[in-house]
């Protein structure tokens, strides 16, 4: 019953909301939807210590969605421990986005409507978290979709707002479009949609499927497919021109969906099929590839923005970047817990920038703000704690730090670890990762100094009304705050380290720093008390399963079994001291720079920014992502349609069809009626020629015919 | 040279070309069109008494008989409305029996 | 021949005996009296003689068979055909009576003419003889030459009738050159010896005299390219008489067609079936392409009835049991349409007169919304569209055409059905789409309920339609 | 039960011509200055007649066994024995639900006929006897009676858009009239063919003959034709945007809801089961030619400026996935494309209504002339964006369910096949959340819809009743599935036996 | 040999009055060029041994049937010399026509073939000594008895159109009225009338 409240609950307070929300008023939509999704976050961490400590994973079948033969799909709740760490964090995130929404949109006239599609939203988040089948998943997803379109558009007075909702519509329909055809193909190659059979058949399909005229591995194909829906999703490069511009919507709307839920989903659902991703190392290698691109080119666009939000939001696609270039090497875990933790910080960063615009009175602009810390005090201390978790400061030898620290670092040094162990692009990620961690914490304490530092340099009526967000709007961050920092000193062992194996159990394989430092205690351990042995009973990931399909077929080495892929297990497995320090004296370095920038030489950004470089020029407008595909898609679909319709519809096949050959009858008809031209002798004529005819036809061929 | 069968048919072919002939290229007179008529008929009355005459059958006699009734009554009837035709128009030209068309 | 076998044989005339006899009576009764009141009587009389000669066909209850030396049969075909033109001209006329007194031409020779060319449609359709095929066309067509110039005063009636003669006069010169030539090449006129000489094979002039007999028939049956009197002549003569021309004499050409080809050159289909193969699709095209410009309705319904006369064709191109009786159940459902159609035209009369254009019906549905109706149903069942009756009569045309492996004819044949759609459309659409202030006078009581009857028959005969197919199927069965 | 008399289905067929001959006696009885009266009446007894014959239809799936993959409730009339014609009515799995779209459609129809305001007994008659001949296509198991109900419908049809359709009703009317005719002409030539060497008109007895391979390759292309037009295929699709926009409101609605799916019904009752090898010899290019429909009819709808046209182009897409399910030959495909019609019924004749609720109140069409609806009709832009996210194919929608089978069936028949399909998804989305925004969203700029006001109580039930069966349907598609899948299983089955058979 | 010559003299001039029916200007001209084909051919069914029928030819068509032309066209009184124009305009074609199907017509009769079993088909074989005239009437009033009456509806047709047509009662002849002139009475006789002096007999 728990799980489905968990689900079910922000489903019916969206309906409740959305539908009776003028006649209930909107104080009481946003009672209701909030504490049916505070609910929802209470059980969810219920379920989630059930799951992970208690081991309960379960999968609850509610109705038949579709069954057609062989294609037999579910409405299910899973829980296992991926969807119950998801669901912590979305729901978690979602409750205290509903309750800081309570300030943060106390003044608009729509309210119910906002904390029906928040609630909404919530409801396909968590039904795509806890599916059991690709099929349920692709629902939430497209249903994620649609909320943010809907949150996006939310002002709809504005034609920017609109515009920027269908862009993310469309842009992650393009996403789906893989996603949907890699459903396809996987039911193709396996004959059903459920996780437990494709993943129970993973191993023993050879499968080649002959696509765009290559013979490839089916596998390769699902996962490339699959892939291509989570970079929809999660903004990925070539992608990505979406999230930026969603940033049109509320701010509580940037959190919860585009910071700190529905980004991740695309990471979330390479996690969730990893199975298949071991077995496609190509595939990977295309994710690393593309997370690194990802992780890079967003942190370049974010070094230059002005508005407050967009640089969260380059901000979030640079941390998808990391999620997404860890996956593919095969760091699955680390991947889901830079997601958890940064959830927490980013989802804290934007509830202060949204505190400050709040402030501000909807400004957004950097460039008129500075030195008002003052004013905003709270939400000052409480970005900073944001941006140290994100910027990832700790240190490393201690095993002390903020939330980000542990997991972004974590990456970072794994990416060095697989680099050195002979993963494809490893040692690429390794250095681009240590890279973009100097240019985040450029630009993250850039937004602090430009916010809060220096000189106030926008309208000083502004700055005197500014004020300090209300409590409703405060606990939340505080609230996230905390899991800013302790987030990451507290789960990381069980998310990657001892605790893993038995946090994980069969959802996750642990990772090449579990397996290499406690694989063999344990592991073992974990092994023995679900009383396994070495060989798998059915189940599709048993750790060692994994790690041994990790070495042998993702490329990891020619050593011979997996767990000593990355070094030997008795000594551990430890990056260099050198990799440990990296990330941090970037970050450090990028925050004097920073400091530098913004605090000592106040001013010369401007100036530089104001002398219109190249380079800032195109860091400025996103790499002209936007103007090429506006020339090409947007352009080109215009143009095709028009062609299509005017040419193709109009012209050929109705001036060739029916209004051809209605013009063609009328002029024979013309014909004819002038071939009657009431003369006799013509009619007589007729006749004859007719007799002639005829008769030099039978003459012709007395038995011609037909 | 005998006399045959074929010679008939031969004649009566012509006269009947003459008679077509003249109902498409008069122009002038509608009492042409029916003098015209009265040649096809002719012709067929050569033809069925020539057939009569070799077969040795009275049936084709007797059938250029009712030819000849019947052509003696379309020649009343067509000339009656000759008649009214002129009447009505005061003129019968052939090149203006053309009120109705198209 | 005896008394004793004319007095048998004289019997199977006795529909014949009835229009002729009576004709002739009531030609005396009109002309000793000669009041309006007399002639309106002889007027119905001779509708009732009609009707009467239609019973005396359909209950006849003799074996039937041939009289006079086999010149005359009176068979199932016969039969049904007689029943169907006596009654078609029986409609006819009923129709024709208050346009003629309306018109002042209510004369006692109009419906002795009439009944005379229907003497002469009878005997056609017993026709078992080229004597006697010629003499029935020949009689039958010499009072319609008449009825064409009836309104004599009219030049356009003139003018209509002496295309008509001339042309008609022409064809004859056809047929009968080409019956000469069948009777030099077989010996007899009688179709049955005709049938057993060219069972012995054929020649080239057998083939030549063949070709100008369909050439004279193909025009009493309108059919292209000996069409062009037609548009003319529907278009000039006085509205009943068109509707007189557009029923009976067609139902007999065709039945009289269907016999001379099926009976005596039963034998040689191959020689003729590609003649009335470009004849029906010529006479198809034309009746499509032909009405799309029409304004004149009555034009307009001359060049569909060149194009029905096509989808005739098109069963007899078939040549075969199922041909028979696919044609006469086509004739018949058409007829209904026709007589419907020609009951429309004659209701459109305004207070100034007559009208006869397309766009004169404008608005129907809304101010005669009954006629507006009927209208609609007639032109779809014309055009043969379900589910109106009409559509069967092509379906089973077209069906004996596939039988007859005639493919090709039939896929024009249904193209062709769609050309001709557009302007049946044409009429509905002025019909209900259009508007306009012009407002016809009630129509007289005949003339409202034949129309409408017509209408109704038109969707709901579908039950009927059954009766009428078992009859025709057994005719078909019978004859061949 | 009344069910289970024997002619109950043409009772259900033939109840709106029992409707249409009542509204037509009193219209042909009353006075002329009785007329509007009549004509007010009238809507309340089509409005009776259909909601009887809705119930009727219930009844008809209370009875349905859908465990029987056969023809069900036949009735069976010898007509004319002598040559085999007869009539024959029954449905099995793949017609049950069509009937029961028809008849639920219907008093939407009559309802949403609100703002006819001439002519109104003409009206009604026409659309209870357009319904008849549609429920008659449906379930008619006579190859002729099928022409006939088939063909038939185009007459009222006509009818409808000609009189109360919009400026080039004319045109349109005609066009549609013809085009579909001329379709479905051969089809007449080929049934009649059929007929001949089946010697019988009985479709049961035809889906057992086994016709020779070329005469099939004809056949099959001669039933194309018809159907191709009907669904409509590109490229012979062109007569339906006319057609749509220029037909009243309930007339696009019957269009799209259920005149289209009789092409797809005809693939399903005739070309597949009846010609196999032909229709797997002819499976690419039907295959190619809804790849095309789907995406070059995507983005002719997203140049659109009128509204209607867009939806109706919008339709064109979407029957390319139920020709491409169909042409799979899977259950997946087969049963999705089936559903597809289902559900398109639902979706679009939903859009039409609400594209009617504007045209009622501003009489225009024209993208341009809206924006900014929301903030006068808010419970109209709640409900067009729910239709407008069924029209994508949004999961939890039954177009989503639709869509997706037919892909996964069509994915299976060939990569390319839903690939291109899939890229129809995008662009769907593409055009309709473009005009949802033009139309609803924004501020309003146009003076005249100040004074627009929201949904009536009247239209918001109509609409509510669609809107709770799309989303039903996309939730549990067993409801749907269930029924049809005794017979879609059925039909594969034969279909693969018959092309193993001819394989030997 | 003379039959010969015969066949050639009648049938020569009779193609050759018959074209000038066509050609001739003055129609009075044409009428009397078609009685001089109907002579001739009334020669040629002579010499076919159809006496009967040649006689007819002469007595019904020159008697009756052309003497009815020539009264109408005498009746008519058209000016002839108007209608001279376009006569030549479709000549060519027309007589490519014409002569295609003389040629056709002609190598039909040449080359003619009766079936086989038409001499057994005979349905009224020519008796032996006979007269052509007898042969005729005896099979006329019997097996042809039928197509006898028919002929007598066909004219009685072709009286009643040609009365009907043609017969007109002109409202400003006198006719005779027989009833009226015997109906007559005394009274009705003479009116008498009062004159007022100084008006005259008016209306």
């Amino acid at each position: 019953m728990t799980p489905i409240i968990i689900v079910f609950g922000p489903l019916i307070a969206a309906f409740i909301a959305g539908v009776f929300g003028n006649y209930l008023g909107h104080r009481a939509a946003q009672i209701i939807t909030t504490f049916a999704v505070g609910l929802s976050a209470i059980l969810s961490w219920l379920v989630f210590f059930d799951v992970t400590v208690g081991g309960n994973t379960q999968t609850i079948e509610l109705a038949t969605w579709m069954s057609v033969g062989n294609f037999d799909v579910s409405w299910a709740i899973k829980l296992d421990s991926l969807s119950a760490v998801m669901l912590i964090v979305i729901n978690t995130v979602s409750a205290l986005v509903h309750l800081y929404s309570w300030g943060y949109m106390s003044h608009d006239p729509h309210r119910a409507r906002f904390f029906a599609y928040l609630s909404l939203f919530t409801f396909a988040m968590l039904s795509l978290v806890t599916a059991d089948n690709f099929l349920q998943v692709f629902f939430g997803w497209e249903g994620v979709g649609l909320a943010s379109y809907l949150l996006i558009g939310f002002w709809y007075k504005k034609k920017s707002a609109n515009d920027a909702a269908i862009k993310a519509f469309v842009t992650n329909r393009v996403g789906d479009f893989g996603f949907a055809l890699g459903i396809m193909a996987i039911f193709l190659v396996f004959g059903s949609v459920k996780f437990d059979d494709v993943f129970s058949q993973v191993g023993t399909t050879d499968a080649v499927l002959a696509f765009a005229g290559m013979e490839l591995p089916a596998i390769e194909l699902i996962a490339f497919l699959l892939f291509i829906g989570a970079m929809g999703k999660s903004a990925q490069f070539f992608l990505h021109v979406w999230l930026p511009d969603a940033m049109e919507g509320p701010t509580p709307v940037s959190a919860l969906i585009h910071a700190a839920t529905m980004v991740t989903a695309g990471v979330f659902l390479v996690c969730r099929a990893f199975p298949i991703y071991e077995l496609a190392p190509a595939t990977s290698t295309i994710i690393t590839a593309i997370g690194i691109i990802t992780c890079f080119f967003a942190a370049t666009v974010g070094l230059v923005q002005n508005d407050i939000k967009r640089v969260i939001a380059y901000s979030t696609c640079s941390q998808l970047g990391y999620m997404f270039f860890a996956a593919g090497l095969g760091l699955y875990s680390a991947a889901m817990f830079h997601l958890f933790t940064h959830a927490f910080f980013k989802a804290l960063l934007f509830l202060g920038a949204g505190s400050v615009i709040h402030g501000l009175h909807d400004e957004q602009d950097m460039r008129n703000m500075g030195g008002i810390f003052k004013a905003l005090p709270a939400t000052w201390g409480l970005m900073v704690i944001g941006t140290i978790a994100l910027t990832g400061i700790g240190i490393p030898m201690l095993g002390w730090g903020f939330a980000g620290f542990f997991s972004k670092d974590m990456i970072i040094e794994e990416a060095f670890m697989a680099g050195q162990a002979g993963v494809p692009l490893g040692m690429v990620a390794f250095w681009f990762g240590v890279v973009v961690a100097l240019m985040t914490s450029y630009y993250s304490w850039r937004v602090i100094f430009m916010t809060f530092h220096g000189k106030y340099r926008g309208d000083v009526k502004v700055l005197n009304s500014a004020h300090e967000s209300p409590w409703v709007m405060l606990i939340p961050l505080i609230i996230l705050a905390f899991g800013s920092v302790f987030a990451g000193a507290a789960y990381k062992d069980s998310f990657l380290a001892k605790d893993s194996f038995a946090f994980w159990q069969e959802s996750l394989p642990p990772g090449p720093y579990a397996e290499g430092n406690y694989g063999h205690t344990y592991g073992a351990e974990y092994r023995a008390s679900l009383g396994e042995t070495h060989e798998p009973a059915d189940g599709y990931a048993t750790d060692d399963h994994a790690a041994d399909t990790h070495a042998a077929d993702a490329g990891y080495g020619d050593e011979a079994h997996g767990g000593d892929a990355y070094g030997d297990g008795h000594e551990g497995h430890h990056p260099p001291v050198w990799v440990l320090w990296m990330p941090f004296g970037a970050t450090m370095l990028g925050l004097v720079i920073a400091w530098w920038f913004y605090i000592v030489k106040q001013g010369l950004p401007a100036r530089i920014a104001a002398r219109e470089g190249p380079l800032y020029k195109f860091l400025y407008n996103k790499w002209y992502f936007d103007e090429v595909y506006n020339f090409i898609f947007v352009r080109g679909a215009k143009g095709l349609g028009d062609l299509f319709w005017k040419i193709g519809d109009v012209r050929i096949i109705d001036g060739f069809g029916p209004n051809g050959f209605a013009a063609t009858a009328m002029a024979t008809a013309r014909r004819v009626a002038k071939a009657q031209s009431g003369f006799l002798y013509h009619y007589a004529f007729v006749m004859l020629i007719g007799v002639l005819g005829l008769t030099l036809w039978i003459m012709a061929g007395s038995t011609g015919g037909q | 040279m005998e006399i045959g069968l074929g010679h008939y048919l031969a004649v009566a072919a012509i006269l009947f070309t003459i008679g077509v002939f003249g109902i498409f290229v008069n122009r002038k007179n509608v009492i042409i069109l029916l003098m015209s008529v009265e040649l096809i008929l002719l012709s067929v009355n050569i033809n069925l008494v020539a057939f009569s005459s070799f077969l040795g059958d009275l049936a084709g006699q007797v059938f250029a008989m009712f030819v000849l009734t019947v052509a003696a009554a379309e020649a009343a009837v067509g000339l009656a409305i000759l008649v009214v035709y002129f009447r009505n128009r005061g003129d019968i030209s052939v090149e203006g029996v053309n009120m109705m068309k198209g | 021949m005896n008394a004793d076998t004319l007095y048998q044989e004289i019997g199977l005339l006795t529909p014949e005996i009835i229009l002729a006899g009576g004709a002739m009576a009531l030609l005396m009764i009109g002309v000793f009296f000669t009041s309006d009141r007399a002639s309106k009587l002889v007027y119905l009389a001779s509708i009732a003689l009609l009707v009467v000669a239609g019973f005396a066909s359909l209950f006849w209850t003799g074996e039937g068979g041939t009289a006079f030396s086999g010149a005359f049969i009176f068979d199932d075909l016969a039969k049904f055909s007689k029943v169907a033109v006596a009654l078609t001209a029986a409609m006819a006329l009923i129709l024709a009576l208050p346009y003629l007194e309306a018109e002042k031409l209510l004369k006692i020779e109009y419906p002795i003419l009439a009944l005379l060319a229907v003497t002469g449609m009878t005997v056609m359709v017993s026709a078992n003889d080229l004597i006697s095929m010629y003499m029935g066309i020949e009689l039958s067509a010499l009072a319609l030459y008449v009825l064409a110039a009836f309104n004599r005063d009219s030049l356009r009636a003139s003018e209509a009738g002496l295309k008509y003669f001339v042309l008609g006069a022409l064809s004859s010169g056809l047929l009968l050159y080409g019956s000469s030539l069948v009777y030099g090449f077989s010996g007899s006129t009688g179709f049955e010896q005709i049938a057993m000489a060219v069972d012995g094979g054929t020649n080239v002039g057998l083939t030549f005299g063949l070709v100008f007999v369909i050439c004279g028939l193909a025009f009493k049956v309108s059919a292209a390219p000996f069409h062009m009197w037609t548009p003319d002549v529907y278009e000039g003569a006085p509205t009943p008489v068109t509707a007189f021309f557009a029923t009976a004499p067609k139902f007999a050409a065709i039945v009289l067609m269907a016999r001379v080809l099926m009976e005596p050159f039963g034998a040689v289909v191959d020689d003729w079936r590609d003649v009335i193969w470009i004849i029906a699709v010529l006479s198809m095209g034309v009746g499509a392409f032909g009405a799309l410009t029409q304004e004149n309705i009555k034009r307009l319904l001359a060049y569909s009835s060149i194009g029905n006369m096509g989808y005739a064709l098109v069963a007899i191109a078939a040549a075969s049991q199922t041909g028979l009786w696919a044609l006469l159940v086509f004739m018949a459902l058409y007829m209904i349409g026709v007589v419907g159609a020609f009951g429309a035209v004659l209701s459109m009369r305004t207070r100034e007169g007559m009208v006869e254009n397309v766009s004169d019906l404008a608005g129907l549905a809304q101010r005669n919304p009954g006629l507006g109706w009927s209208i609609t149903a007639l032109m779809f069942s014309i055009g043969g569209l379900p589910f109106m009756v009409g559509f069967f009569g092509k379906f089973f045309v077209i069906y004996a055409a596939v039988q007859a492996d005639l493919i090709i004819l039939s896929v024009l044949a249904v193209l062709f059905s769609v050309v001709s759609a557009a302007y049946y459309l044409r009429v509905v659409k002025v019909i209900w789409f259009d508007s306009s202030d012009i407002e016809f006078v009630p129509s007289s009581m005949s003339v409202y309920w034949v129309t409408r009857v017509a209408g109704l028959a038109s969707v709901l005969l579908l039950p009927v339609l059954g009766w009428l197919v078992v009859r025709a199927y057994s005719v078909g069965l019978a004859t061949l | 039960m009344i069910a289970e008399i024997p002619s109950f289905l043409s009772i259900l067929t033939f109840l709106p011509t029992v409707g249409a001959l009542v509204i037509a006696i009193m219209r042909f009885t009353a006075r002329p200055e009785d007329q509007a009266k009549i004509g007010e009446n009238s809507r309340g007894v089509a409005l009776l007649t259909t909601v009887v014959a809705l119930g009727l239809a219930i009844l008809m799936m209370i009875e349905f066994d859908p465990s029987v993959a056969g023809f069900q409730m036949v009735h069976e009339v010898t007509w004319l024995e002598q040559i085999g014609l007869g009539y024959r009515m029954g449905v099995d799995g793949i017609s049950v639900l069509l009937v029961l779209l028809t008849a639920f459609l219907m008093p939407i129809c009559i309802l949403a006929s609100g703002s006819i305001k001439t002519r109104v007994a003409d009206y009604m008659i026409a659309f209870l006897l357009l319904e008849t001949l549609m429920i008659g296509v449906f379930t008619a198991l006579d190859l002729v009676l099928f022409y006939i109900f088939f063909e038939g419908g185009l007459i009222p049809m006509f009818i409808i858009i000609g009189v109360w359709g919009g400026q080039n009703r004319v045109y349109a009317a005609f066009k549609f009239f013809l085009y579909t005719l001329l379709g479905s002409v051969l089809m007449l030539v080929a049934m009649i063919f059929m007929f001949l060497e089946a010697g019988t008109t009985d479709i049961t007895v035809l889906l057992q003959t086994e016709f020779a391979q070329e005469a099939q390759t004809w056949l099959w292309l001669a039933f194309f034709a018809s159907f191709a037009v009907k669904m409509p295929m590109w490229p012979v699709h062109t007569w339906l945007p006319d057609a749509h926009v220029q037909a009243p409101t309930a007339g696009s609605v019957i269009l799209a809801g259920v005149l289209l799916k009789m092409g797809g019904y005809g693939f399903m009752r005739f070309s597949l089961p009846m010609f196999p090898n032909a229709s797997d010899y002819f499976a690419p290019m039907v295959f190619v030619l809804s790849i095309i429909a789907i995406i070059y009819t995507s983005l002719v709808a997203f140049r659109q400026t009128d509204i209607k046209k867009l939806i109706a182009y919008s339709s064109v897409a979407h029957m390319g996935f139920v020709t491409m399910g169909l042409f799979t030959m899977n259950d997946v495909g087969v049963q999705g494309a089936l559903y597809q019609m289902i559900s398109h019924g639902v979706i679009s004749g939903a859009l039409f209504l609400l594209v009617g609720v504007i045209y009622d109140r501003m009489h225009t069409r024209e993208i341009a002339f809206y924006g900014g609806l929301v903030h006068r009709m808010p419970v109209y832009a709640a409900i067009f964006a729910l239709f407008a996210m069924a029209n994508v194919g949004l999961p939890g929608t039954s177009g989503f369910v639709g869509e997706i089978m037919t892909m996964v069936g069509a994915f299976q028949a060939g990569w390319w096949v839903a690939t291109g399909a899939a890229v129809g998804v995008i662009l769907s989305a593409m055009y309709m959340l473009t005009v949802y925004r033009n139309v609803v969203f924004g501020e309003i700029t146009n003076p005249k819809l100040e004074t627009i006001t929201d949904v009536d109580a009247k239209e918001f039930g109509m609409l509510a009743v669609l809107a709770v069966s799309t989303i039903v349907l996309g939730v549990f598609s067993t409801l749907i599935t269930d029924v049809t899948a005794a017979s879609v299983d059925n039909l594969i089955a034969n279909y693969n036996a018959a092309l193993a058979a001819t394989a030997q | 040999m003379l039959a010969t010559l015969a066949f050639w003299a009648f049938s020569g001039v009779a193609i050759l009055s018959a074209l000038m029916v066509v050609v001739a200007r003055n129609p009075v001209r044409s009428v009397l060029f078609l009685i001089l084909a109907f002579f001739s051919a009334a020669g040629l069914f002579v010499l076919l041994g159809a006496e009967f029928l040649a006689m007819l030819l002469i007595v019904v068509y020159v008697g009756a049937v052309a003497v009815l032309f020539l009264f109408v066209v005498m009746m008519l009184d058209v000016d002839f010399t108007e209608l001279k124009q376009g006569f030549l305009e479709y000549a060519p074609l027309g007589g490519l026509v014409g002569l295609i199907l003389a040629a056709e017509l002609a190598m039909i009769g040449f080359t003619w073939q009766a079936s086989d079993q038409a001499m057994a088909l005979r349905a009224a074989a020519i008796p032996e000594g006979m007269g052509n005239v007898e042969a005729l009437g005896q099979v006329l009033y019997d097996d042809y008895v039928f197509f006898f009456q028919m002929a007598g509806l066909v004219l009685l047709v072709a009286m009643i159109g040609a009365i009907v047509l043609t017969l007109r009662h002109k409202p400003h002849v006198k006719r005779q009225s027989v009833t009226a002139q015997v109906g007559r009475k005394r009274d009705e006789a003479v009116e008498l009338v009062d004159i007022k002096p100084g008006q005259g007999i008016g209306e």
